[in-house]
């Protein structure tokens, strides 16, 4: 019987746990803290760099006077374009999941979930460069369209831009940018839903529709959160792609069809990084902070959100 | 129909086959839509987008209309969700198509032996090829991946094996999404910044390059590898306790295999987010002309950096040209820059279904 | 209000495989008919065909006729949807939604067809449903939990308590009573005896003495030999089969040592 | 790679030469680099394309051994300070690159717009609307223009072109520009462009519109002419470079600084005012003989008659004014070890 | 080779809440132990307990004591891996590993401890543990095959394979009939009375005759009322509990009217 007792003359205070699966948690912790350290480093390289950005001479500004007139604008225009290009792609993405994993005919299924892949591939100056001079060229009408059936609405106010290079076509870009991410994780979950799953909602009578939201939907709620999360944050940090296709200015606008539209704050710096004087960096840097915290803010909310929703399941 | 002539008795006692659309109604319909636009398409002479577009929302209102008159409210919600779900595809293909369409035919001319196998060094105009920022992509992204992948699925084991309802395990996810929201010029100042506190302020490698990219990288491939391994049954991992497997051995023989397929797609989808990224390595990675295969000393080259470079300072266009020749460049590497991603994909599905769980 | 079934000539494949072959039967309306049989020899494969279930399984298709009351089963004017909803169906694993708790689970049928349930009719519903299905008094305390919570022989009957509550007119269970303990397979016998006299009821199981005692006919499905389709036996009425069976290997199955 | 030479260094001189910063020079570096590598077959020049203000930043971080600039290292800022305590001593800054700014637009049915500094003042400063107004008519007597809003395009980002081209506003437009020079657009709002690509894309994009941009990057753009004194002359490689060596140096500096105030409101005739002057900054002294002779090498190829005709060949640049040419040798002939 | 297992006064938590409360018996080596009782009274539960396999869900845990062969099961110088390893189990719900073959599944145990065997050693291992289960006709042809593509029945079969290819010494077994038809039942059972000359066996199971069958003691588990903690009413050598139960309830539960 000794054969269940690692070394039993050893004195028995310390979990008989093997070496190899110390040896491999370790490793998985280690992981899971130098992703923490890595955080930590980038926050502090933020704060170390950033902070004297918030207290500059005021031509640093320029054309604003202080730190919080010249963020402002930045992140107000980060998160607008963020949130423009979810409401576009979530929707999208989860439909194109969805036909991958449940709707389309195998042999359509698989070459367009190769081809959404590809679409991750492409490179964001690419995406710059499409978006800058293809799409805003042809979203020109469509700005004028907007413009004329419904300027009354704040956002559609005009007078609409004549190139094209507009919040609006940049966040349709940055829809498209993010849309292979949203599309690939979801549609993973979506194929992992056990069939037997399935098969409860559909023995009950259920549309597809329906077992799709009785059984897929619940099932893969915490992918599809995470996959939204995922182009959340790229939406937020991307930086060429929207720095060559917004027409930028320093300015807050609910107006998504003008000349005028908000920089975010990571295009910005890739922007006014090239001429940046010492000062005008630690400025930049500085937004870069604040970006952090708002990102920092914005999860949080979420996983709130997503938390008491939990909450509320379970009861 | 089959149905009116049964339908009178049977309506009484079981419905199987209360009224239906027939199989051809979404054609039906689709065709009598793009008919129907056409017309104030054509009167108020409309682009076909705008023609299409109206087609679209006439189908949309049309089909599950019919359906609802003929069918039930839930036949018509349902046949409203399979053409919103198809709408979404085929809409979201137009930029799809249309994005590779663009690189593929400006890109697809300059590619040749050349273009491949030469450097810029030296070159002035015309000619010169891609051959170091290819190599420079090459080994960056292979060194990024090389420390994002194996940290990302550790931690993902840490976050679904070991961490699961500890305070670390919650800060690390929570710190996980916050990550992804790092933009992507920052995380390569970070670099820059963490090498010029190491080696001194004319230090440009591409190592930092890499390390700017695992930044970004690992966040994806922590998310999507945890998300797989979620998935997988705990049924599976108490067989496996229950034969004696230590809990490492049940992780790496069981668990992963098991969740490979998803984790695969999710690494792909890491390499292929970051393997086009420019701001970052602009910043640390530099650019040169010439061919260097040191990824720990001076500046190297990588195709994004190449492709931004060539776009914006494509050179002056020779007499007689339509674009300078940098023009085409550009658009040839990022050609080359989705092939690779392509074959690279590929070889992931492959390996995915060979680990895949087997269904039948 | 119950339902006669008429088969004939069926043949099922998963893909290019024939699992069942030649299947002539006719289940009677309100009466039990139990299908019994070596394992894989294709009766849940049987069953799923009859409430069209089994083509939710890519490449799974039927030949042959499915008459169900005089309508083609697998008529393209026939509606899958409309037929799952009147043939229900209780599963050989307890798969309750995962995330409801276990009175949503038990509503969830009823809530796909009327959208708005008066709170007062929904509480009488499920608790009708759970009462039949036995298992009202281990979780009257706690409907709000989650279904997953339960233990196997409980979630299996909150999914019959399920599947009942949309009161369909056939109900095929596919060894429903596999999991559970003999108290509640006793209440779910008696279960299937009080539904008989309104519903068509088709069961799949092991046991011998479960197919005897609450069956009026029974199909025995065999296999020639490993690796070959299914194929239906003899079908008579269960009286009949358990005591004088027509065919010699039926009689060697059911004379094994038990049940 | 193929075209990579192997084996045997001619010219003697062998090793990495970093340099980076404005991105105008960015062609012409690339010309230069050819040539020079070409005769040194042992060196490998990179120049880091970042923008001015990070090249200048780098040079006296050190990371750079010479630097690009498209201002001349600024006093208020400490800047020059930092970059001779770098240096040890002075610091070089010669003109290497000049290149005419051009005022792009596109309208059609418009082909040779004439324009004077007050009226682009008003067109930049949003006060003219519309491309029929009576004051770019009053410029342009011949053309037919039509009622088109004008759409002026500015750089998003800070860039040394719009510092220049805002310099000449504010110096030739007789006030109807209220701006100091700056390398930030000073109006809040309005089409803009990230890079002169961008600017010259958003330009190419829409119907009425007008912007600035390097000479050799306006493509097939429509290019107006400049009213200097009573002709109006347009954009070319000789007028900028005349208008440079009629210009001052800037006061206070060293010998080996040949920092210039471009005046822009001269009238002399064939001069070109807006134009964009980018300096290479280097060090004298370098601790490192190779670096030195590496520095000095490339630096007196690129200021060299064949180096300034190889930039206007391949980057459409001026090449220097003779005399400033032959100063600015001199000055780079200095560049030694320690 | 084979262990007695001695637990006393063991209570099984699951959080905070008791499932199984103050059970005492000797399961005695050599001999094939059954678990009877109501659904949720915790025989999965105890059976769970018994190779520490219950504290592998997140808050469970156990109070009390088990002793195997005299050494303290639950001693913290005690490797729960090595427990398992020689304490096999064979689950309610088949689950065959999905990546792999039936071969591979059947060498799981061997393989996944990274032991290395020669193939013919392999194929011998195979071939011997799915023979005992009643399998090897049946799949002998498909060995490569993933063992996920086979029936309910057929995987049970497979896990139980796996099981026994380990060559535990303890073997635990939760309902592992529940989703056989009687002719696998029937070589299962003859296998649990081959396998009891040199191993320990317990086995849950609710068909009573079953456990009349192949069972040498008893334990009838129940709950005082919902909501209570399940407990072990009555532990006897099985001839004595059918024929002449110390308790009534235990007498109520097993004439009830069949098993
Ligand atoms: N999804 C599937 N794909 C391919 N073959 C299948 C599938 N499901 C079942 N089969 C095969 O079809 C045959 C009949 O299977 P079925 O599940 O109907 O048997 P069964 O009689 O219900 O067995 P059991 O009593 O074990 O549940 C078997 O050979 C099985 O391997
Ligand atoms: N993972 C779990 N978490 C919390 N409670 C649980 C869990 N698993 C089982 N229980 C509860 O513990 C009690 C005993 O469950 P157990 O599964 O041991 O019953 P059982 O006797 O095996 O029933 P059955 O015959 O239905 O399998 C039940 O009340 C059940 O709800
Ligand atoms: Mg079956
Ligand atoms: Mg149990
Ligand atoms: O040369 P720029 O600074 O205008 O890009």
């Amino acid at each position: 019987m000794s054969v269940i007792t690692s070394s039993p003359e050893k004195a028995p205070a310390k979990p008989p746990r093997s070496r190899g699966d110390r040896l491999f948690a370790g490793t998985a912790k280690g992981a899971g803290l130098a992703i923490l350290a890595a955080l930590a480093g980038v926050f502090i390289f933020l704060t170390i760099e950033g902070v004297p950005g918030l207290s500059q001479t005021e031509a640093t500004y320029a054309p604003n006077h202080d730190f919080l007139s010249y963020v402002g604008p930045l992140i107000y225009g980060t998160i607008l374009a963020a949130v423009l290009a979810l409401l576009l792609a979530v929707p999208f993405a989860f439909g194109i999941a969805l036909f991958i994993s449940h709707y389309a005919p195998r042999k359509l299924a698989v070459p367009v979930a190769y081809v959404i892949d590809l679409l991750a591939a492409v490179p964001s100056v690419v995406f710059g460069l499409w978006g800058a001079r293809s799409l805003a060229t042809y979203l020109v009408p469509v700005h004028d369209w907007l413009y004329g059936h419904l300027s009354f609405l704040p956002f559609f106010a005009g007078p609409p831009s004549v190139t094209g290079r507009t919040i609006f076509t940049a966040g349709i870009v940055l829809a498209i940018m993010i849309l292979p991410i949203i599309t690939a994780i979801s549609r993973e979950v979506f194929a992992q839903t056990p069939r037997l799953d399935q098969e409860a909602a559909l023995a009950l009578g259920a549309t597809r529709w329906e077992m799709v939201r009785l059984s897929v939907f619940p099932y893969a709620k915490s992918g599809m959160v995470s996959a939204v999360m995922l182009g959340l944050g790229r939406a937020l940090g991307e930086t060429m792609a929207v720095a060559m296709v917004l027409s930028a200015s320093p300015v807050y606008t609910l107006n998504l069809i003008s000349n005028t539209n908000p920089a975010t704050v990571a295009s910005n710096i890739a922007s006014s990084f090239a001429e940046a004087t010492p000062a005008k960096l630690h400025v930049l840097i500085a937004t870069g902070l604040v970006l952090f915290a708002v990102t920092f803010a914005v999860n949080f909310a979420a996983r709130w959100v997503v938390g008491r929703n939990e909450r509320r399941m379970a009861r | 129909m089959t149905t009116s002539e049964v339908a009178p008795d049977l309506a009484a006692s079981m419905r199987l086959s209360h009224p239906r659309l027939p199989r051809w109604a979404p054609v039906l319909v689709a065709v009598l839509a793009v008919a129907a636009a056409g017309l104030p398409a054509m009167l108020l002479g409309w682009s076909v987008v705008g023609w299409l577009a109206l087609a679209l929302v006439l189908f949309l209102v049309a089909l599950p209309g019919w359906s609802m008159a003929v069918e039930n409210n839930r036949a018509a919600l349902d046949r409203l969700m399979t053409t919103l779900i198809w709408a979404a595809f085929g809409i979201a293909v137009i930029p799809l198509l249309w994005l590779i369409w663009t690189v593929v035919s400006k890109g697809a001319s300059v590619i040749n032996m050349e273009f491949l196998t030469y450097s810029m060094r030296n070159v002035v105009g015309e000619g010169g090829g891609i051959y170091h920022a290819l190599i420079g992509t090459l080994l960056v992204t292979a060194a990024a991946a090389a420390i994002s992948i194996p940290v990302g699925i550790f931690a993902a084991i840490y976050l679904v094996e070991y961490g699961k309802g500890t305070v670390l395990g919650r800060w690390i996810t929570f710190l996980v999404d916050v990550m992804t929201g790092i933009p992507s010029i920052v995380a390569g100042l970070f670099a820059l910044s963490l090498f010029v506190l190491l080696f001194g302020p004319e230090v440009r490698m591409g190592f930092g390059g890499s390390v700017a990219l695992s930044l970004l990288m690992i966040p994806i491939v922590v998310r999507s590898a945890e998300e797989m391994l979620r998935l997988v049954p705990g049924d599976l991992r108490e067989a496996s306790y229950a034969l004696g497997v230590p809990k490492w051995r049940t992780i790496t023989r069981v668990v992963l295999p098991t969740a490979m397929g998803g984790i695969i797609t999710g690494v792909t989808l890491a390499i292929a987010r970051v393997i086009g990224e420019t701001a970052p390595l602009l910043v640390i990675a530099g650019k040169t002309d010439s061919v260097n295969a040191n990824l720990f000393n001076e500046r190297m080259s990588t195709l994004p950096v190449y492709i931004y470079y060539s776009f914006t300072q494509p050179g002056i266009t020779p007499p007689g040209a339509t674009e300078a020749p940098g023009i085409a460049r550009a658009w040839g590497a990022a050609l080359v820059l989705i092939v690779i991603v392509m074959v690279l994909n590929l070889l992931a599905r492959v390996i995915g279904k060979f680990f895949a769980p087997k269904k039948g | 209000m119950a339902k006669s079934i008429d088969v004939s000539d069926l043949n099922i494949y998963y893909g290019d495989f024939l699992a069942v072959e030649g299947v002539n039967m006719t289940i009677k309306a309100r009466s039990v008919t139990a299908f019994i049989g070596p394992s894989g020899c294709g009766k849940s494969t049987m069953l799923r065909s009859l409430n069209r279930m089994h083509e939710v399984i890519p490449g799974a298709r039927v030949e042959g006729k499915i008459m169900v009351d005089g309508q083609s089963l697998y008529d393209p004017s026939i509606d899958p949807v409309a037929v799952r909803r009147q043939i229900g169906m209780v599963f050989q694993r307890p798969n309750p939604f995962p995330t409801m708790s276990i009175y949503d689970n038990v509503l969830a049928g009823n809530r796909l067809n009327a959208k708005k349930l008066k709170k007062a009719e929904a509480d009488d519903v499920v608790e009708k449903s759970l009462r039949a299905a036995n298992l009202w008094n281990e979780v009257k305390d706690r409907l709000g939990k989650p279904g997953m919570g339960l233990s196997g022989g409980q979630q299996q009957r909150l999914c019959i308590a399920r599947a009942i509550a949309v009161e369909p007119q056939v109900l095929l269970m596919d060894e429903p009573c596999s999991a559970l303990d003999p108290i509640s397979t006793s209440a779910i016998e008696d279960l299937i005896h009080e539904l008989k006299s309104d519903y068509t009821i088709v069961i799949v199981t092991h046991n011998m003495q479960q197919a005897a005692r609450v069956s009026d006919d029974t199909g025995f499905f065999n296999l020639k030999a490993t690796g070959e389709p299914g194929h239906l036996v003899e079908f008579n009425p269960t009286k009949k089969m358990f005591t004088n069976p027509d065919n010699e290997s039926t009689e060697a199955y059911i004379s094994g040592r038990f049940g | 790679a193929g075209n990579e030479a192997s084996g045997d260094s001619g010219g003697g001189l062998s090793g990495t030469l970093n340099g980076g910063g404005s991105s105008a020079q960015e062609a012409a570096q690339g010309a230069w680099r050819a040539g020079f590598q070409t005769d040194n077959s042992g060196v490998t020049v990179n120049y880091d394309p970042v923008g001015s203000g990070t090249g200048r930043e780098n040079f006296i971080s050190g990371a750079y051994m010479f630097a690009g600039s498209d201002a001349a290292l600024s006093e208020d800022g400490g800047e020059l300070d930092k970059a001779k305590e770098r240096c040890g001593g002075d610091v070089i800054e010669v003109p290497a690159y000049v290149s005419p700014i051009a005022v792009v637009y596109n309208l059609e049915g418009v082909d040779n717009l004439q324009l004077s500094a007050p009226v682009i003042g008003d067109i930049f400063s949003g006060k003219i609307t519309k491309w029929n107004d009576p004051k770019i008519a009053a410029d342009n007597p011949d053309a037919d223009l039509p009622s088109t809003t004008i759409t002026p395009v500015h750089r998003s980002d800070d860039s040394g072109t719009t510092e220049n081209f805002t310099d000449y506003l504010s110096q030739a437009s007789e006030g109807s520009w209220k701006y100091e020079a700056d390398g930030v657009w000073p109006i809040k709002g309005g089409e803009a462009g990230d890079g002169t690509s961008g600017l010259v894309a958003a330009v190419k994009a829409g119907d009425g519109t007008i912007g600035y941009a390097d000479e050799s990057q306006v493509g097939d753009l429509g290019v107006a002419s400049i009213k200097v004194g009573s002709d109006y002359n347009a954009p070319t490689a000789e007028g900028a470079a005349k208008a440079l060596a009629a210009s001052p140096r800037v006061e206070g500096r060293g010998d080996n600084d040949m920092a210039i105030e471009v005046d822009r409101t001269t009238t002399e005739s064939g001069t070109y005012p807006i134009s964009l002057t980018s300096y290479l900054i280097a060090c004298p002294t370098y601790d490192d003989a190779n670096d030195a002779d590496m520095v000095k090498g490339y630096l007196s190829y690129i200021v060299s008659e064949d180096g300034q005709q190889a930039a206007a060949d391949q980057a459409g640049s001026a090449p220097l004014e003779s005399s400033l040419q032959q100063e600015a040798a001199k000055v780079v002939d200095q560049i030694s070890a320690k």
